[in-house]
């Protein structure tokens, strides 16, 4: 099937800062994200799990946007800027997509 | 104050804390998932206020509900300059961190209160139900003192208008506030409606909470211990004493009944273990929360319930009736 | 009916209701899990249809059952068409939007039905038992009439026989239809087993659900209010009194108390929020969600609740006392 | 017997399970949250360990006590042999499968003790409050007879440390003998203080609880029966009556109440579904899962809660008092 | 250690649309997935999220499924035909695998 | 903006090994990873799904790990050991890192 070149976006940050960086998202352009759960994990700042969390106040999700390649610099600035100070990790990779005019 | 003790350590509540510590420290599995700890904290949120709301109700508005929520505030504003100043000088915190800390010494812990009024009710003693508003008075104001301490020490501060509004209108704070003012409105006749559900359950409840908390920190123990020396771990046990002292003292020139001053004290024993920690990661993320997070719900949260309420209760018998 | 009124808007249902809400409008970050609203709502189930079951257990079966039930599929069949026809006439929405939202007005909502019969125990009043099979009754058919008007006014549709599985067996029918049929099975026998769980917190658990549903029809309001246009706002409060006119109307020549008749004018004038809405989404996805469900969850059920639910009691007071 | 049999069947605990099973089988979407599940697990855990404490507390402990774990412990390791040897001669089951099988039956369920309990209420006995540390003490021993029967096949048998520490202090047992300890400690005073919680709407958590067991066990049987022949699922109700008996031969000479043996029977008679998958799929991933849940939640489970449990109960009954 | 290509295709659908998602990829000869839960997200038709959700009745899932590079039209066709009138989005990365026996 | 070379890999796997397999990657010198709940899934041995799982007792997780390219095959050597005998699915993604300083 025909498909598009896009960017694929996993920005794993705390559960606390979700909305700025969603609000930074939308000042940036970017229209569509996905919001997964993440149920534990380990890091410099050490281990934590959902269940019985005490070493982070409200656990981390993962923000996942799929733009179009050229959007891609606008999008990680706007991210840099909010996960700059906090702990997080940002990951990029490359996909296709299908139905390229939604991205 | 021994029996009282004694009586208290061997209650449901906190033997289930204590069962969950062990498990917790054994490494056990169990665990209470999290959408269930989130739906207990809402339900004893939900059933204290609206306690508080109908004895308001049942009593009257009483002059003294201002003054105690004012009293309140300043009490949670000051507290965290005193516990700065002690853990500047006890421990080898830095500067952020201790300030973090401070803010949590100031602001309350709001199961902590359920416990004491649940120790006040096996004494057979009652509170004026407006001490729920000024928990809800106290969760906030000492967050301001701790970003001033930090932007005092040279550190950044950053609050923007959207933490603002997250700290006032945090879920606890609202929930708490709405229900007691359900309780006001609709008074003992509204509470007869829903008696079985908020009243009678109530401590059982607790019991399952309790457990949760005790797991929690239990793993604090676990992981949190090496980021706390001797200073900071002493500092989890004398600062509650101090700040029900000042609580009391706060309590005694308001008139407060035994069972209120023992309440106020216990909120200004209390750390926050919620809305501070979600402030301070957003405000504050260089601040290493297992320290905060460690001594708030490790050191300080089983100390107050086990030892810190009953002789809280004892010195707040003494100090009212004496 | 004014002293009904003010009764209903002061109680801890209403008013938890209205601190959801108002928390919601306030963008406080307060919310219930996803799990615990769940466990909250098969409870509900649960309990109402158990109760349901134990009243017929008690009265016997009633030839009227049957004719009650089959006016309420005709009632499910019908009402979408009012609802369509004033949708388009007062509205700008389109016919696919239009049919969509008239399939839910045809449903019914439980909670709304559950608030009523709390309405009715309040006027010292009491029901069929086998409303809870008619509530059942009405989930379905209407998401027919939806999808014909659809195709009538020449869309597509699509109507796999997954779908069908779906809609008559989805969870809410099921649970409201086993538990009615467990009822009647152990009668009042049974319900004494399960009375300490099913019947005294009944209340106090709904209040937290009213709280809930608060939160969620605050949300709509803020994210929904933009898609619907004066006369769809509209429409969301005077089609549920035409609803209930209907469902007055088909209760007199069935004969039913005043409480039965109250009922199901609640189910006439209740929309759908769960049932209706997810067929929707598979059957005709090209339909704007927030359309109708704003329209029946943030504009026609807190209607219904505040000020629905009295009116219909003191018009079914009127109807069949008068 | 028989009366007893159309009783127990017609329970509203039964129904409830019934009621989950045909709508899973009927492929309904209805659905417990699995936080909703685990947190009526943890419920109804720490409510009968809690019970099983404070009876131990009122009665005193006796020498039959450490007598009765003994034997179960034994039941718990020896019952392993007895499944295995039939299972190799009555089904085709490979050897791990047989022995992975044959480790659940040594081992208990909660659920079904929970059950019979509540069928001993009915019937308006009681038995020793110490059971429930039984119960606990007969998780584990199973485990090991089965991963004997695996080495001694020839198969692979991976058992680490750590497995060792998950399997002792796994989230169930930990619950169950806290909370038998926290009751023990706390007496009938502490139960009055929690009663409303624990005890007054236990048979009504009970009730959702089975309603979702009768889900999964439906989908077990939707999913699981293709991996199981004739012989398999004729043992899934044979070994429950053998290990029943053998229950009943080890209660005897320990001189148990009518209430005790029916328990000890029901506890020897049922097959774990939590602690023992668990083990197996990390001691011995190779074993087909579907074999093993599929017999313990899909046929041994509803056998025992519908014709096991009185059955039971009326042998307890003929042994104890004929 | 040894790796072998593979696809990974990540369909972000509505949970009211995952059993027929399913049902369509079986009928394509896929084998396995994982499903994930999405805790909310944002796109076209505005923001949403699973606690006190209004603009979607049922929230949203994630299906991940991971094929041989020669198996992966058939799998666009079938997704593609249940997405294709319903929101949602398909996203394609290159992959590696151990275990290539299992795909 | 300045980005990094990685590697994403992510690790379906059993609930039951979840431990086993985060303490594998401790001793393989991997320090962080995030951990996403699944809710069902399908495979060679039957679908399953989280509410009312009948066919796995405790249902998987997928352990999401982001390395820096030379630390890859330790990484895939330990969490083989632990997969081997068991259910579960390894897939490996090129990515690009913010903050490689991290990895
Ligand atoms: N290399 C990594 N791969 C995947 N997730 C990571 C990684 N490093 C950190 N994380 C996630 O980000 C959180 C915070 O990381 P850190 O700032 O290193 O403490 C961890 O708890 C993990 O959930
Ligand atoms: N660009 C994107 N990246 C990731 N997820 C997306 C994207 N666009 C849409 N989604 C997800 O798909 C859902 C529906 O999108 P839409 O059809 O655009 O409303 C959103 O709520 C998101 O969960
Ligand atoms: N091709 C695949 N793509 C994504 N997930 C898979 C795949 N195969 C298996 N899984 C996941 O791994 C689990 C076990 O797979 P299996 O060992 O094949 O039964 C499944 O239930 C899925 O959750
Ligand atoms: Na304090
Ligand atoms: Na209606
Ligand atoms: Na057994």
């Amino acid at each position: 099937m025909q498909t598009h070149k896009a960017k694929r976006v996993e920005i794993t940050i705390e559960k606390v800062m979700e909305t700025r960086l969603t609000d930074a998202l939308t000042r940036a352009g970017v229209t569509g994200w996905s919001i997964l759960p993440v149920r534990g994990g380990s890091g410099r700042s050490g281990a934590w799990s959902r269940e019985g969390q005490i070493s982070r106040g409200t656990g981390m999700v993962q923000v996942v946007c799929i733009v179009r390649p050229e959007r891609l610099d606008p999008l990680l600035e706007a991210a840099f800027a909010v996960v700059e100070r906090h702990i997080g990790v940002v990951c990029i990779t490359d996909c296709e997509v299908l139905r390229a005019e939604r991205f | 104050m021994l029996q009282l003790a004694v009586y208290n350590l061997l209650s449901p509540i906190v033997l289930s804390f204590v069962l969950g510590l062990g498990a917790s420290l054994a490494r056990s599995d169990l665990s209470i998932p999290e959408a269930a700890a989130k739906a207990m904290s809402i339900y004893l949120l939900f059933a204290i206020g609206f306690k508080g709301g109908v004895a308001v109700a049942d009593h009257g508005l009483e002059a003294r509900l201002v003054a105690t929520v004012l009293a309140g505030v300043v009490l949670s504003f000051a507290l965290p300059l005193l516990a700065f100043a002690l853990l500047r000088g006890m421990s080898r915190l830095s500067v952020v961190d201790a300030a973090a800390v401070a803010g949590h010494y100031g602001s309350i812990s709001i199961v902590t209160f359920v416990a004491g009024t649940s120790v006040l009710e096996s004494a057979g003693l009652t509170s004026e139900g407006y001490l729920v508003a000024v928990a809800a008075a106290m969760e906030a104001p000492a967050i301001l003192s701790a970003l001033w301490l930090i932007a005092r020490g040279g550190g950044v501060r950053q609050m923007d208008g959207d933490l603002w509004r997250e700290i006032l209108l945090n879920g606890s704070i609202v929930l708490l506030l709405g229900a007691f003012a359900i309780g006001a409105i609709t008074g003992s006749e509204g509470l007869a409606r829903v008696e079985a559900f908020l009243v009678s359950p109530f401590q059982g409840v607790l019991c399952l909470f309790l457990l949760d908390m005790g797991l929690i920190a239990g793993r604090g123990l676990r992981e949190g211990a090496r980021v706390l020396d001797r200073g900071a771990v002493l500092f989890g046990v004398l600062m509650p004493v101090l700040g029900a002292s000042a609580g009391a003292m706060a309590a005694l020139p308001l008139g407060l009944s035994t069972g209120g001053t023992m309440l106020l004290m216990t909120l200004s024993a209390s750390a926050s273990y919620i809305a501070v920690p979600a402030a301070m990661r957003v405000a504050v993320p260089e601040a290493n929360p297992s320290v905060y997070l460690t001594l708030s719900l490790a050191i300080t949260f089983p100390f107050n319930l086990t030892l810190g309420l009953p002789l809280y209760l004892a010195a707040a018998q003494w100090l009212t009736t004496g």
